[in-house]
C-alpha cells in the first residue's frame, strides 16, 4: 500500500531555536558557505518569525517552520519542471527534487508559492577535512541546481534496508523519522502517514485547530500546521500580507 | 551616423557590396560599428563571468529567481513575432505588397530569437545539461514547449536567412551556392508555413510559462484545455507587435542611411494590420483582466487590491499597459488621419511596442515581487552589472548582425523573378 | 568514371570511421588498470571451503552491505605469509602489517548519487549476486579494471560491449538496466527510490 | 592523381555517415552526460561501514547525552538520546553542527607564544620556570570532573589556587551560598515539582541549563495550554523568545528587577499570602511602582499569581540578592524551589577576583573564551579553537570535540546528582594535549584523569546508592561487578543519585540585602561562551533572521 508521509507542526510549542535547521543542514550535508546570504542561502528547513503587528504589550510573536509542503495535488513545481527533474513519489507521496538531473532553470522555484526552494547559487565547499563530516547516503549538490527537503529520504533508504534484512515488507515508521522532527526538543513537529487514519499524526492533522498555509491554492500540502491562537490561524488564513494586525485573546502582565 | 551617403566612388569592400546599391564608406561604416562592437565584448566578457563562477554573478535570488534575462527573453521574442507573421501575411495569405520588408523581418527574428536562446544558455545553472529536456522532455511543461518550439523556429529561421545570405555578391559567384539558394528558395513558403506553426505555439507557452503558475495568483489564469487564457494573449500581442517593431526598425534605416526603401504606403498597412490586432488584444486583455480581478482571484482569496497595494507597481501599471499603451497606439495606427502622418505612425508604433515590452515585465518581475505567503514581504531586485551587460551585448549583436546584413545584401531590393513565385501579384 | 571515383573516396571516408570508430576509440576511452593485488576468488573458494559469497560479503542486521572485507579479515589468515607469490608479500608487508586497507578498485561502484541496497534485492527480491555480478565470485584471477577517461567509472557500468547490443544480461550496470529488470520483474521506484 | 577539393568534400561526407553508425557519437553523448552530472570537484561523502556509539556532548557542562553516527570512523551526525535522564534527546542547535566543529578553520593545532608558532618543549620549559618561580594558580569552567582533580591537585602541590569560572545559572545561586554556607554548586533549581516559575530575565527556553530539562518540562506541562498545569511568568524589558512563549509576560526595564522583587516581597508580606517569614524589604510599594512601571494593582496582581499555584520558585539571569530573598520570603528554599543536591562541603573560588603573587596561571580548554584572568603572572591557555584576541601568553592545543575521554558531572541547575561519562569517538590529532594531561605528564605522581574516571566508578559501585539509567534502569546495588557498571556508563546510561535530602538547607536572612545593579547577559550560549561556533550554527545566523550572531549582539 502507498503512504502518504506528512507533518503537523504544533506552533505553539515552537520555541524558535532552530535545532530543527540545523539538523536538517547536518543531515543533508548542506554547506555553510560563508558568501550565502539570506537571499541566496540553503535553508530547507527554516523557521520564519512572525508576529500579531501589535506593538507593546499587545505584542505576540510565533515561529513557523517552512519546509517543501510536499503538495498532492496539481504539485506546482512537478508540472512546470521541463526534464522531469521532480515528481510525486508514488509510494510515499514525497516530492522529490533530482539534483543530478536538473538543469538549473529554475522555473519550479517561481511556481513554488512556499519559496521552500533553493538554488545552489555556489559550489559546495567545506573548511578543509570537513567533507570527512558529511553524511554517507546523501550526495552533495553542486553549483547551478535546486534543492529543498526530500523528507530525509537518506533515512526512508535505511528504514527500507532495515526492514528487507529482517525480511519484512513494509518499513517501521520508528525507523524514518526525519532529522528535523528527532531534533525538536519540545517534539513540536509530528510526523507521520497521513494515509493511515489511526496514524497520531493523521489524527492530529484532522484536529479543529490545524490548518495548512494556502490551503485554499488548492494544492493540497501534507505539512499541516497547529495553533490554539486565535491570531496564528488568523494570519495564515489571510490573504493581506504582512500589514495584518490582530490583536490577543490573552492579556498579559 | 550622418545621413550623407557617399557615391561613385570605390569602396574598400566595393566587389561584396551589391551591384547599384549605395553604401557608406567602409571606415565610416566601422566607425558606426565600434561603439557596438565594444558593448558586444563586454556583455560577452559579463556572459563568460557568469558561465564561469555560476550565478552567483547575478542579483537573483531564491525568491527572486527570474530576474532581467526573463524579461529580455519574452520581451524580444514578442517583438521578434514580426518575422513569422509576415512571413505567414506575404506566403500563406499571399500579401506581395508586404514583400518588400520579408528579409528585414527574417533578419530580425534571427537577431531576436538567437539573442534570446544565447541568453537562456546562460540564464540556466548548468547549461550542459539544458540538452536533458529533449532526451526526457516533461510534456505537461510549458517550458519544455517553449525548449522544443524555440530551438526548432531558430533552426527555420537559420534556413530562412541562408538565401538572403547567399544572395551576397561574392557568393552568388559559387554556382553550387547558387543552386543550393534557388532549392532552398523553393522552400521558403513551407518554412514560413512551418514557422508560423512554431511560433504560434511557443509565442503561446511563454505565456503559459506564466499562467499556470497555480502558485502565484497574479499570475495564474483560468483558460481553455491546458492553455491558460495568457496563451492566447501573448500570440495576440505579439503579432500585433511585430509589425510595428518592424515598421520602427526600417524606419531607423531610413532615417540612417536617408534612403527611401520600401514604398511609402507600406508602413499605413503595417500599421493598420498591427493597430488592429492591437485593437483586438485589448479588448481580450480588458475581459481578461476583469476575469481575473472578478473570479480567479478571489475564487483563491486573494483580493484584487492588494496586488496594487505595493508602490511603485499600482494601478497606473495596469492603466498604462492597457489604455495609454494599447488602446491609444490602437487607435493612431487605425484613424486615418494620424495613420496618414508619419510621425503620428512613427510614435504609435513605438508605444505599441512599450505596452507590449511593459506586459511582459509585469508579467515576468511584478509576479515574482508580490507576496503570496501572509507574511511575505514585497521584493526588490536590482540586477548585477554582469546582468546589465549581457542585456546589453544581445542588443549589441542584434544591431552588428542587423548593420552587416544591410550593408552587404540586398534586403529591401526584391530580388528579380522573384514575384512569379506569388500570384495575384 | 567521376561517379566512381566519388564513390570510392566515400566508401574510404566510410571505412576510415567505421575503424575509427569501433576499433581505435573505445582502446582511447579506457585506461587499463590494474588490481593493487591478485585476488583468487576460486582459491579461496577452494582453500578456505568458503561456499557462499555471503560469508564474505556480508549484508549485517541493519541491512548495510558490508562491500569487500576490512583488512582484518584478510589478516585473520593471511597474518603471516601464506606462500611466496608476490602478492602475498604485497599483501602482508604493505597492506596487513602497516594495517591499511587495500585501494581496491570496484568495478560495479556506482556515483554517488546513486543508491543501491544489496540487502533488498538479494533478501527480499532473493537476486543471485551473479545475476549482476556474473560468475565473477569463480574467477581465478582479478580482472583489468577499464577507467572510462570521461565519465570517471568503471567499464562495468556500460558493459563490455561497446555498442550494448548484443550483452550478456548481468552485462552493464547504467540506470536504463536497472530499470529494464524492474520493467520485467515490474516493480516501480521512482527515481526517490535510488537517488541520494 | 591529384586529391581536389570536392574529393575532400565526399571523404569527409563519408566519414561523417561512417561515424553515424559507430559508437562514437551516442558513447560521447552518454560519458559527457554523466560527466556533467557528478562534477568531479564537488566533495561527497566518504564511503565506509556506518556505526551509531553512544557519548555526550561535552561542548558545555550540561553535558547533554550524545547518539554519533560515525562512517568510516568520523562522526557524521549527532542526535539527542531519549532515554537519558537529563536530556532526554534534546540537544541545543550548536550541538548538531557538533561535530563539524573539529574541522574548523580556526581549530589549534600548534602551540602559540604569543603570536609566533612554538612547541610543546618550549612551552614545557617556559612553564618549568615559572613554576620553579612561585605559585601556580589552575583556573577551570567545568568543576568536578575528573579532568578537575587533576587540575586541583596540582595546583594544591604548587601551593597555588584552584579558581574557576562558574556558569551563570550557578552564579545566579551565589546569595543562597552566602546565606546558608552551602556551596552554590551543591545547589540546583527543584523544576520538576514546581507549579509556577517567576523567571526575572533567565532565558529559560532559550538556553539555560541543558535543553531537554525545562523546554521539555513546559512542552509537556505548559505549551499550548491557555490554563497551564505549570505557569510560566516571564519578568523581562523584551519579548523575548521565553517571553514570547511563557503563560504570562510582565514587562519591566532593565535594572528594575530589583525593584519589582521588593515589591511582590513586600505584597506577599503586608497581605500575609506566605506562611514563610522573611525580611520585609524596604522599599514600599510606590517606590516599586515608581521604578518597575507597573500599577500597583498589577504588581499585586502578580503576587497573587506567583502564590496561586505552589510549590513556585523565582529563577534570576544573576547574582541578584533581591531576587533570592524574594525566594526565601516564598519559602521557596529548602524543601523545594532552591534544593541542596549534593554534600559538596567547601564552595569553590571565584577566579574573577584578582590573583595576585602567581607566577604561571593554567587555564583549562573548558574555561570561557571570553574570560581572562586578572594577572601579570604567565597564563598558559589551553584551547581546540582559536576565538582570537586572546591575552594569553601561551596557547596550547588541546583535545577538540569527543577528543579524549571525559566524565559527565552533575549538570548546573538540577535537583540531584547524575553521573556520566563521554567516552572519546575520534583519535586526537598527535600535537593536542589537554590541561590534566600535560599537568599528569610534568608530575607522573598525579593521578590521569583516566584513573580517577575509574575510581569515581569505584565509589558509586561501593557507595551501591542511585540508580543508572539507559536503555533499562538498574539501581546500582543490582550490579554484579564494577565492570559491568562501568561498561553500562561507556554504553551512555546515566547515574542518577537519591532525591535530595529536604532540610539541608537553611538561609539565614535577618534583612532584605542591598541590591546591585543586575547586568543583563545575552540569551543562547551564556552556558558556553565558545571560541568559535560550529559553521552550521554561522550559517544559521546568516541566512535566517531567526537568531543574531553573538558578535552582533554584544556589539
Amino acid at each position: 500500500m502507498s503512504a502518504r508521509y506528512g507533518m503537523v507542526i504544533d506552533l505553539d510549542r515552537c520555541t524558535g531555536c532552530g535545532s530543527c535547521m540545523m539538523a536538517c543542514a547536518a543531515e543533508n550535508n548542506v554547506p555553510s558557505l560563508p558568501q550565502a546570504t539570506a537571499r541566496t542561502g540553503l535553508t530547507p528547513m527554516l523557521v520564519r518569525k512572525v508576529s500579531n503587528g501589535m506593538e507593546g504589550i499587545a505584542r505576540r510573536e510565533t515561529f513557523i517552520p517552512i519546509l517543501c509542503m510536499h503538495c498532492e495535488h496539481d504539485t506546482p513545481c512537478v508540472k512546470v519542471c521541463p526534464q522531469q527533474a521532480v515528481e510525486v513519489d508514488k509510494a510515499t507521496g514525497i516530492v522529490m527534487q533530482m539534483p543530478q538531473r536538473c538543469l538549473g532553470c529554475r522555473y519550479c522555484m517561481t511556481a513554488c508559492p512556499y519559496h521552500a526552494r533553493y538554488f545552489n547559487w555556489w559550489d559546495p565547499t567545506w573548511p578543509a577535512g570537513m567533507e570527512k563530516s558529511l553524511n554517507p547516503g546523501v550526495a552533495s549538490r553542486m553549483r547551478g541546481v535546486v534543492e529543498k527537503c526530500n523528507m530525509c529520504h537518506a533515512r526512508l533508504h535505511s528504514a527500507k534496508e532495515k526492514a528487507a534484512a529482517s525480511g519484512k515488507r513494509e518499513i517501521d515508521l520508528a525507523d524514518y523519522v526525519p532529522a528535523c522532527v528527532e531534533a525538536c526538543p519540545t517534539g513540536a513537529i509530528r510526523f507521520g502517514n497521513l494515509a493511515d487514519k489511526n496514524d497520531p499524526a493523521s489524527q492530529e492533522s484532522r484536529s479543529p485547530d490545524a490548518f495548512r498555509l494556502l490551503a485554499r491554492i488548492g494544492t493540497e500540502p501534507k505539512v499541516y500546521y497547529k495553533s490554539k491562537e486565535a491570531w496564528v490561524r488568523a494570519l495564515a488564513e489571510s490573504s493581506s500580507g504582512p500589514s495584518l494586525k490582530v490583536a490577543p485573546e490573552v492579556q498579559h502582565g | 551616423m550622418a545621413s550623407a551617403v557617399v557615391t561613385n566612388s570605390r569602396l574598400a569592400d566595393q566587389k561584396w557590396i551589391a551591384r547599384g546599391e549605395e553604401r557608406t564608406s567602409l571606415s565610416r561604416f566601422l566607425l558606426w560599428l565600434s561603439p557596438w562592437a565594444v558593448v558586444l565584448a563586454v556583455g560577452i566578457y559579463a556572459a563568460g563571468l557568469c558561465l564561469y563562477y555560476g550565478l552567483n554573478q547575478t542579483n537573483m535570488d531564491n525568491r527572486f529567481a527570474f530576474g532581467l534575462w526573463i524579461f529580455l527573453d519574452l520581451g524580444i521574442i514578442a517583438l521578434g513575432a514580426g518575422a513569422f507573421f509576415t512571413g505567414f501575411l506575404v506566403y500563406i495569405l499571399k500579401r506581395a505588397e508586404l514583400r518588400p520588408i520579408l528579409n528585414t523581418a527574417v533578419v530580425v527574428g534571427f537577431i531576436c530569437y538567437s539573442g534570446a536562446v544565447a541568453i537562456l544558455m546562460i540564464d540556466v545553472g548548468q547549461p550542459l545539461r539544458a540538452w536533458f529536456t529533449f532526451w526526457h522532455p516533461n510534456t505537461h511543461s510549458m517550458l519544455t514547449e517553449v525548449t522544443f518550439c524555440i530551438s526548432c523556429y531558430l533552426l527555420v529561421l537559420s534556413l530562412e536567412y541562408i538565401p538572403i545570405l547567399l544572395r551576397n555578391r561574392q557568393l552568388r559567384k559559387l554556382p553550387s551556392f547558387l543552386v543550393f539558394e534557388h532549392q532552398l528558395h523553393k522552400l521558403v513558403p513551407v518554412l514560413a508555413g512551418v514557422g508560423t506553426l512554431l511560433s504560434f505555439f511557443h509565442q503561446g507557452s511563454l505565456g503559459g510559462l506564466y499562467g499556470v503558475l497555480r502558485g502565484r495568483p497574479f499570475a495564474f489564469r483560468e483558460g481553455f484545455f491546458i492553455w491558460p487564457s495568457t496563451f492566447f494573449l501573448f500570440i495576440l500581442s505579439a503579432i500585433a507587435s511585430g509589425p510595428s517593431f518592424l515598421m520602427l526598425v526600417t524606419a531607423t534605416v531610413e532615417k540612417v542611411t536617408g534612403k527611401c526603401l520600401v514604398p511609402p504606403d507600406l508602413f499605413r498597412r503595417l500599421g493598420f494590420i498591427s493597430g488592429i490586432l492591437l485593437a483586438i488584444y485589448v479588448a481580450a486583455k480588458s475581459i481578461d483582466t476583469l476575469i481575473w480581478l472578478n473570479i480567479t482571484s478571489p475564487s483563491v482569496g486573494f483580493a484584487p487590491w492588494q496586488y496594487y497595494m505595493h508602490k511603485p507597481f499600482g494601478t497606473p501599471i495596469l492603466f498604462a499597459e492597457i489604455v495609454l499603451l494599447g488602446l491609444l497606439p490602437a487607435f493612431l495606427l487605425t484613424y486615418r488621419k494620424t495613420a496618414a502622418r508619419r510621425g503620428w505612425l512613427l510614435s504609435a508604433a513605438a508605444l505599441a511596442c512599450a505596452g507590449i515590452l511593459l506586459n511582459r515585465f509585469v508579467l515576468t518581475v511584478q509576479t515574482l515581487a508580490v507576496p503570496t505567503l501572509p507574511f511575505d514581504e514585497f521584493l526588490q531586485y536590482t540586477p548585477s552589472w554582469q546582468e546589465v551587460a549581457s542585456f546589453g551585448g544581445v542588443i549589441a549583436y542584434g544591431v552588428i548582425v542587423y548593420s552587416l546584413s544591410y550593408r552587404y545584401l540586398p534586403l529591401f531590393a526584391a530580388p528579380k523573378g522573384e514575384n512569379t513565385h506569388v500570384s495575384g501579384d | 568514371m567521376k561517379m566512381s571515383r566519388n564513390a570510392l573516396v566515400f566508401g574510404f571516408g566510410l571505412a576510415v570511421a567505421l575503424v575509427a570508430g569501433w576499433v581505435v576509440f573505445p582502446r582511447l576511452l579506457y585506461v587499463q588498470k590494474q588490481q593493487p593485488l591478485e585476488f583468487r576468488h576460486k582459491t579461496h573458494a577452494e582453500k578456505s571451503g568458503v561456499a557462499d559469497c555471503h560469508e564474505c560479503h556480508a549484508v549485517r542486521e541493519d541491512g548495510a552491505f558490508a562491500g569487500i572485507p576490512a583488512m582484518e579479515k584478510c589478516a585473520s589468515c593471511h597474518s603471516e605469509r601464506i606462500g611466496e607469490s608476490k602478492a602475498e608479500a604485497t599483501l602482508v608487508n604493505s597492506f596487513i602489517k602497516p594495517g591499511h586497507e587495500t585501494p581496491w578498485l570496484v568495478y560495479a561502484r556506482q556515483p554517488a548519487n546513486a543508491w543501491f541496497s544489496h540487502a533488498i534485492h538479494v533478501k527480499r527480491a532473493g537476486l543471485a549476486c551473479t545475476e549482476c555480478h556474473s560468475t565473477y565470485g569463480t574467477t581465478d584471477q582479478v580482472r583489468v579494471y577499464q577507467l572510462n577517461r570521461i565519465s570517471g567509472y568503471s567499464r562495468d557500468i556500460w558493459g563490455h560491449s561497446i555498442s550494448r547490443l548484443r550483452r550478456a544480461p548481468h552485462e552493464g550496470m547504467k540506470m536504463s538496466d536497472c530499470e529494464d529488470c524492474h520493467r520485467r520483474h515490474n516493480v516501480e521506484v521512482g527515481c526517490l527510490g535510488c537517488h541520494e | 592523381m591529384k586529391v581536389t577539393r570536392r574529393d575532400l568534400l565526399v571523404w569527409s561526407a563519408g566519414a561523417a555517415a561512417g561515424l553515424l553508425v559507430t559508437p562514437v557519437p551516442w558513447k560521447l553523448l552518454d560519458d559527457t552526460s554523466i560527466w556533467s552530472q557528478n562534477w568531479p570537484w564537488i566533495p561527497q561523502p566518504a564511503r565506509g561501514p556506518v556505526e551509531v556509539k553512544m557519548s555526550a556532548c561535552t561542548l558545555c557542562p550540561n553535558g547533554c547525552g550524545m547518539k554519533v553516527k560515525t562512517a568510516a570512523g568520523w562522526p557524521v551526525g549527532v542526535a539527542g538520546v531519549s532515554s537519558h535522564p537529563i536530556s532526554r534527546g534534546a540537544l541545543c542547535p550548536l550541538g548538531f553542527g557538533a561535530h563539524q566543529l573539529n574541522w574548523h578553520p580556526q581549530r589549534l593545532r600548534v602551540v602559540r607564544h604569543g603570536a609566533n608558532p612554538s612547541t610543546w618543549i618550549e612551552a614545557r620549559i617556559a612553564f618549568a620556570k615559572a613554576c620553579s618561580e612561585g605559585p601556580v594558580v589552575v583556573i577551570d569552567g567545568y568543576p568536578g570532573r575528573a579532568a578537575s582533580s587533576v587540575l586541583q591537585s596540582f595546583s594544591r602541590r604548587r601551593d597555588g589556587g584552584y579558581r574557576v569560572v562558574l556558569g551563570l545559572e550557578t552564579r545566579a545561586l551565589a546569595p543562597y551560598e552566602a546565606w546558608s554556607g552551602v556551596p552554590a554548586s551543591a545547589l540546583g533549581y527543584d523544576l520538576e515539582n514546581a507549579k509556577t516559575i517567576v523567571s526575572i530575565g533567565a532565558p529559560l527556553l532559550d538556553g539555560w541549563g541543558p535543553p531537554g530539562r525545562f523546554t521539555r518540562l513546559w512542552a509537556e506541562r505548559a505549551a499550548g495550554n491557555a490554563d497551564p498545569q505549570l505557569r510560566l511568568i516571564q519578568v523581562e524589558p523584551s519579548l523575548s523568545r521565553t517571553a514570547g512563549r511563557a503563560w504570562r509576560w510582565v514587562p519591566v526595564p532593565a535594572g528594575a528587577e530589583s525593584a519589582l522583587a521588593a515589591g511582590v516581597a513586600r505584597v506577599l508580606l503586608e497581605e500575609h499570602m506566605v506562611s514563610a517569614r522573611g525580611p520585609m524589604p524596604p522599599l514600599t510599594l510606590a517606590e516599586a511602582v515608581a521604578q518597575t512601571g507597573l500599577t500597583a494593582d498589577a504588581i499585586r496582581d502578580l503576587a497573587r499569581k506567583v502564590v496561586a499555584r505552589t510549590p513556585a520558585v523565582v529563577i534570576g539571569n544573576d547574582d541578584n540578592p533581591a531576587i533570592a530573598a524574594l525566594n526565601v520570603v516564598l519559602g521557596a528554599t529548602g524543601s523545594r524551589g532552591i534544593v541542596r543536591r549534593s554534600k559538596r562541603a567547601e564552595p569553590y573560588v571565584s577566579a574573577d577576583a584578582a590573583i595576585p603573587g602567581a607566577r604561571a596561571i593554567i587555564v583549562d580548554a573548558s574555561v570561557p573564551w571570553n574570560f581572562s584572568p586578572q594577572t601579570d603572572a604567565e597564563v598558559f591557555r589551553f584551547a581546540a579553537w582559536d576565538g582570537g584576541s586572546s591575552r594569553a601568553d601561551w596557547l596550547l592545543p588541546a583535545p577538540g570535540f569527543l577528543e579524549d575521554l571525559t566524565d559527565v558531572p552533575t549538570a548546573p541547575t538540577f535537583a540531584f546528582e547524575t553521573y556520566a561519562v563521554a567516552p572519546g569517538l575520534v583519535k586526537a590529532p598527535h600535537e593536542v594535549q589537554s590541561a590534566a594531561q600535560f599537568l599528569a605528564s610534568i608530575d607522573s605522581t598525579l593521578a590521569t584523569a583516566e584513573k580517577n574516571i575509574h575510581s569515581r566508578c569505584e565509589d558509586l559501585f561501593r557507595g551501591r546508592a542511585g540508580t543508572l539509567r539507559g536503555q533499562e534502569d538498574t539501581p546500582v546495588a543490582k550490579f554484579a561487578s564494577i565492570q559491568k557498571l562501568e561498561e553500562q556508563l561507556w554504553k551512555g546510561a546515566v547515574w542518577v543519585g537519591e532525591a535530595p535530602h529536604p532540610v539541608t538547607l537553611r538561609c539565614e536572612l535577618k534583612e532584605w540585602p542591598s541590591t546591585v545593579p543586575s547586568a543583563h547577559p545575552e540569551n543562547w550560549s551564556t552556558t558556553w561562551q565558545a571560541p568559535v561556533l560550529p559553521p552550521l550554527a554561522t550559517k544559521l545566523y546568516r541566512e535566517s533572521n531567526l537568531r543574531e550572531a553573538p558578535e552582533k549582539r554584544t556589539a
